[in-house]
């Protein structure tokens, strides 16, 4: 590794004020130079900086060896990111949309998923595989879905979703530490809207990954989200208290894999409702799985005083851009869905 | 830059070097020749002795097409500024490569096209507003007749080789003289999927023409880091396909190349790939800044053999068009881009619930429910297309 | 299309006793009488006749252009399949296990799912991706596992389990004659356990693709399963009402996509109970789905007297052949279920 | 079957039929050379200019290493038709392709197998008792330490591809002079993975020698219907990277060409891949019947190309050995096996819960609680290991 870094760069901090782009950007440099064994690969990622810039600079500052640009072959980058795994490396493996992150499923599957398993511990697979998702940015078919499902069914994959730039930058950080490999979903949605102001440096303290976040304590209601619906979803809250006196319990869970039931479940022992809010598809997209911890556990369910409610993107294609605002979920269709819960049992 | 090819060489990979440190071995005999095509010079001149035989009426068509598209990408470049319609993959450089392959299919055969081909799709009777209301967000844009033999453009890089593999095999299957036609990028042959299929249609000797258009660039990836392979065509080989590279803007080569594959493939001897040298112009999308990666001198270098000029250059000698033609030819274009825009306009669909239609054949109850809930909720809501 | 048949061979039927292996034989051949735009390729699948000898001998009578050996190369399989059924025919592709599809996995999510869409329906693909799934079978790694969830979740798949050997003819001719894309897994557990008489002829007619079939109607509980599964549950309901004399009404869902949730929570809001049974993973298995369309409907929610309770095999890769007996779900697993559910509100 | 080629060939492509039809073109010039080598013919007689300079250990080892992996086919082959053990694919006729290739590596290098490289698993130090383990069905088999240079071995053919250019990758970017040498089948060269891993070894340039075993069968798919292409040598050269042919029953040819790639990928000349010419002399695993899809006169041909008896032939020559020490050798072979199948009998586990561990670092929860469900479930139902 050819780069000579000053070792007062590594022990700095700094606060700044970043939108999700800037902190993915910034986690993945403080990372580079805390660790010289990180590295990002994947399409564009270079020289370009990667087709929303998130890793601009990088290339300029890290060289060509730690930031490359691959040849356009999604298996490739996935199997060539767990060969540098198994071979010392921390690889960030970037997938250009997670619409094109299927070319690459075998590897996650059948490797990424495993190795740990079939070497009983012997080589495991601390990597990285990023890859933006979503609708909401008048981008082209097959670039907006919200398949989370796919990983989190998947055995030996973990699955995080940041919903905020400081989020992104700390769970980016933590996921790169993470001994196994991380499915990272971006939310693109959230890319350029909304800056947050935060600490950074590269020897910063970085919590490993966490449990659900309960980002406000309320009692009427639990409302569960995630990724770029957890930023509607709060906006949807402030609302429900502000113009409806709804004392809402909004817990993000950034983590989806593995997923923290325990903490949303006692919120709905709490609250004795649930609304859960996605841009997945409802059928079998996390709300299943949400709905299904709670009503498989006699505590939590019998104390349910109204349905648990999906609020999602239905279960179809993502529509084209001029009709994806109306496919994804809205704060609208959650305030109507915690108004409704609400008036069960009052 | 002569013939077409890239000034820039694959790092080299020093195999000779080594020679005097290995064993003498035997060489396998294999068909290993890889051939290159050009009729129209830089400059338009054309090779008299290779010059194919195509009618007036089709060579103005091919130039006026040429025209057409080069315009509707501007036209379509300003309405996307204006935000007017979302992203697209401009054909702008690569008229030749398109046309010149295109032109030598039969309206029965198969076109399956990548995401670049609007040159391509115009010429097979694709309909100019039907791409603007594509572009600008309307699945009805999209509409395909029942009896189609177009693919819809594929964007996930590579996937449709395989389709047109298939396509071609059912044809054979079924003793029809129906070629197949299919469009790939540089970077596309890269994927898995360009193997897999390349190796169907070699194994099943399906009729079938692969046509790939290296434009230089996969986004910012340039070709010689795309593959250390010399050339594109030589790919071909690996499957037991021929495999030819042709001057990608002399629009006159490239049909020559392709007609030869197409009648190949009709007389059932099987699948060719041509590597077409061409060049993607300008953007790579509208989300795309190219001055981040490629230096403008390189483009400056391609501007000089652009496939427009050069076949204008051809008409000109051979007395098929003059200055006055070329005018009128480009405001035509101009007046006809205009009245898609116009008629795209006018038909801007206003509907929400058709976003649930075409996803299987039947209506699911649990669907359904989610369509009237949705509805319902865009009723009161007052949720609008392109809110 | 060479093979000349007797129209007499067409009109035939007969009742044949036959395990899964053969009805689906017995299926694929008689569609190819009735249809000659069926075709089958996959790997293995012609001289050999399947590695599992699922298309024994039809390569012989239809010819290697009808039962085609290809390439080792899933996305090259399912691609040209997609090819072949958007011009003219109706292709019937075999992954040799369902763990090596996800080689494929873009075409099924990118293509399969959507050129009805993207062509406003002016390409259909009436194809079928025939996969043997699950464990039991004492076979390698990546041979066993259950992941209907990928196709369930995704819009414009279809996914469909036989349970028996009546079934899977039936469902398999229905499927060959939808006009969408059908992920079909067959449950390679049940391939040559027991056999069943039924009624078979190239031009018998064929029901399309049904809802969830109420097997055993019943009061106590409703118990819903599939596929392998189903038989076990089957035995397990046996010993309940026999034994603990507790009626239990027995669901079979060979459709799970799309998904009949009317009829099992219609059948929920009767018994006030559910149990699902699977031997996909438990966290967003079917059953999460299952469990949620439940919860998220007022007037069954409000019936249930007992947690809606997943017996499924946990979130854990499948172990190697001498623990996977244990990691299924078993007959006393479910019998245990059920008690523990009759015992609430009793 | 001249130099262990197959005798069948490839379909016509009437390729050169056409000609005639063709317009003249330039021929490009690229590196196209395919070589193939022998130095063992299929007696077991040297070529003396050839003859690379193994010593007589390391000759004796290859070859008690060749009879113990062919004797500990047959007993897992017992062992398996007993019921005792599960699914396993045999290297029978296999083993001079894979030991005249890993003999050529460093313990510091890197192995990559597939799933049917007993033999230089063997020789990289495996453990025959593991091995039974893993066959018989208990994970244990598949422990290795934590500074291990050997993958597990791959199921999804042709997966594993891109993974050993990884290893090789991080190799080089460390300055190590590592070498990463990956196995695979002519089956596997059909998959993508084979693609997409060569184009990144070749535009990446690392360390990693691509190990083909062209046993001219992928279960039933004889080579010439896995792809029309004449060599699998070839395909290589789509990547730039070279490619060879080995005789692969030729141990000594095999370890030559395998030692020369070795050397050029540690001088940091890059990536080469070999074919070795080589059967699968029996089932493909004990799933499988191959009476079902090929003559057992083709079997027969290959018998008499054995990889064991023609090394034998050399050493005997050579005077490394007799008939008593082949005897004593093959007896030896037994023993170790016989007192590996006890050690692992020994070892057989006898616990469920274990399947629950190695999913990820941390525990998680949710999965604890299944895991004491369904502990506390086999306690009570009397639920056993292999029930
Ligand atoms: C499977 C897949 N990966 C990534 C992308 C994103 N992407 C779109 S176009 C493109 C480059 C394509 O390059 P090339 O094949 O040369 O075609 P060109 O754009 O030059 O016409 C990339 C990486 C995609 N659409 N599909
Ligand atoms: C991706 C994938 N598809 C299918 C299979 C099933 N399968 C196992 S081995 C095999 C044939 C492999 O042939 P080859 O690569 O020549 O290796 P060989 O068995 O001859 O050593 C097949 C089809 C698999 N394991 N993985
Ligand atoms: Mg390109
Ligand atoms: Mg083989």
């Amino acid at each position: 590794m050819a780069l000579e870094l000053a070792e007062a760069e590594k022990g700095k901090t700094e606060t700044v004020e970043m939108n999700v782009i800037e902190a993915i950007n910034r986690a993945m440099d403080d990372e580079m130079l805390h660790d010289d064994t990180v590295l990002i690969l994947g399409e564009d990622v270079g020289k370009d900086g990667g087709i929303f810039r998130v890793t601009d600079g990088l290339m300029d500052k890290y060289g060509k060896e730690r930031v490359i640009d691959t040849p356009l072959a999604e298996s490739g980058i996935a199997g060539t990111a767990i060969g540098l795994a198994v071979n010392g490396m921390r690889p960030i493996a970037e997938f250009q949309f997670s619409g094109f992150s299927y070319q690459a499923f075998h590897q996650f599957e059948s490797h990424a998923a495993r190795m740990r398993k079939r070497t009983q511990g012997g080589i495991t697979l601390p990597l990285v595989m990023r890859m933006p998702y979503g609708a909401g940015v008048r981008a082209l078919e097959h670039h907006s879905e919200s398949r989370e499902t796919y990983w989190i069914h998947t055995p030996g994959l973990k699955c995080v979703i940041p919903s905020s730039p400081r989020k992104a930058y700390w769970l980016l950080r933590a996921s790169v530490r993470d001994p196994d490999p991380v499915m990272w979903m971006e939310p693109k949605y959230l890319y350029r809207r909304g800056k947050e102001e935060f600490e950074v440096g590269p020897d910063i303290g970085i919590d490993p990954l966490p449990g659900a976040l309960i980002e406000q304590e309320g009692d009427d209601v639990t409302v569960v989200s995630y990724g770029a619906s957890f930023q509607v979803a709060a906006k949807a809250c402030e609302t429900l208290e502000e113009e409806k006196g709804i004392s809402v319990e909004l817990i993000d869970i950034p983590v989806l894999s593995p997923y923290d039931s325990e903490t949303v479940n006692k919120s709905v022992r709490k609250t004795g409702r649930c609304v859960v809010f996605h841009e997945a598809h409802r059928t079998l997209g996390m709300g299943a799985e949400i709905a299904a911890r709670i009503t498989e556990e006699e505590e939590t369910l019998f104390r349910l005083e109204a349905p648990v409610v999906r609020v999602t993107a239905p279960d179809i294609i993502v529509p084209l851009l001029t009709r994806e605002m109306a496919y994804l979920p809205d704060q609208g269709r959650l305030v109507e869905a915690v108004e409704k819960v609400m008036d069960y049992g009052s | 830059m002569e013939e077409g090819r890239s000034e820039r060489t694959v790092p080299s990979r020093r195999w000779s070097d080594r020679k005097e440190k290995q064993m003498p071995r035997s060489e396998v005999d294999w068909p290993n020749e890889v051939t290159y095509l050009q009729i129209l010079d830089a400059d338009g001149k054309v090779d008299e002795d290779l010059e194919p035989d195509l009618p007036k009426e089709t060579l103005i068509k091919l130039y006026k097409t040429m025209v057409l598209v080069r315009e509707f990408d501007a036209a379509r470049l300003r309405l996307q500024r204006q935000g007017e319609i979302g992203t697209f993959a401009p054909s702008t450089g690569q008229e030749a490569a398109q046309l010149g392959s295109i032109c030598a299919l039969k309206d029965s055969d198969w076109f399956v096209p990548s995401f670049r081909e609007t040159a391509a799709q115009v010429w097979r009777g694709a309909k100019l507003e039907n791409d603007l209301l594509y572009v600008a967000g309307f699945e009805e844009g999209m509409a395909l007749p029942e009896d189609t033999r177009d693919l819809p453009i594929s964007i996930p890089v590579g996937s449709q080789v395989p389709h047109a593999v298939g396509i071609a095999w059912a044809s054979k299957m079924r003793d029809e003289d129906t070629v197949t036609m299919c469009y790939f990028g540089d970077g596309a042959t890269s994927e898995g999927d360009f193997h897999e299929g390349l190796t169907f249609a070699g194994v099943f000797e399906v009729p079938v023409v692969f046509l790939n258009q290296n434009n230089h660039w996969a986004i910012s990836v340039p070709r010689e880091r795309q593959t250390a392979s010399k050339t594109l065509a030589q790919k071909a080989l690996a499957y037991g396909i021929p495999g030819v590279q042709v001057d990608g803007n002399d629009v006159l080569a490239v049909y020559a190349a392709t007609k030869e594959a197409v009648d190949r493939a009709r007389d059932g001897d099987g699948p060719t790939m041509i590597e077409a040298l061409t060049y993607r112009m300008g953007i790579h999308t509208t989300a795309d800044d190219p001055t981040k990666y490629r230096e403008e001198s390189e483009v400056e270098k391609w501007r000089e053999r652009d496939p427009i000029d050069r076949m204008r250059v051809y008409l000109m000698d051979k007395g098929h068009m003059d200055e006055d033609d070329d005018e009128a030819w480009r405001e035509e274009a101009k007046k006809e881009i205009k009245a898609a825009i116009e008629r795209y306009r006018d038909n801007v669909p206003d509907d929400l619930g058709s976003m649930f239609e075409h996803t299987v054949a039947e209506r699911d109850p649990y669907l359904e429910r989610q369509r009237k809930e949705l509805m319902d909720y865009w009723e009161r809501a007052g949720v609008e297309v392109g809110h």
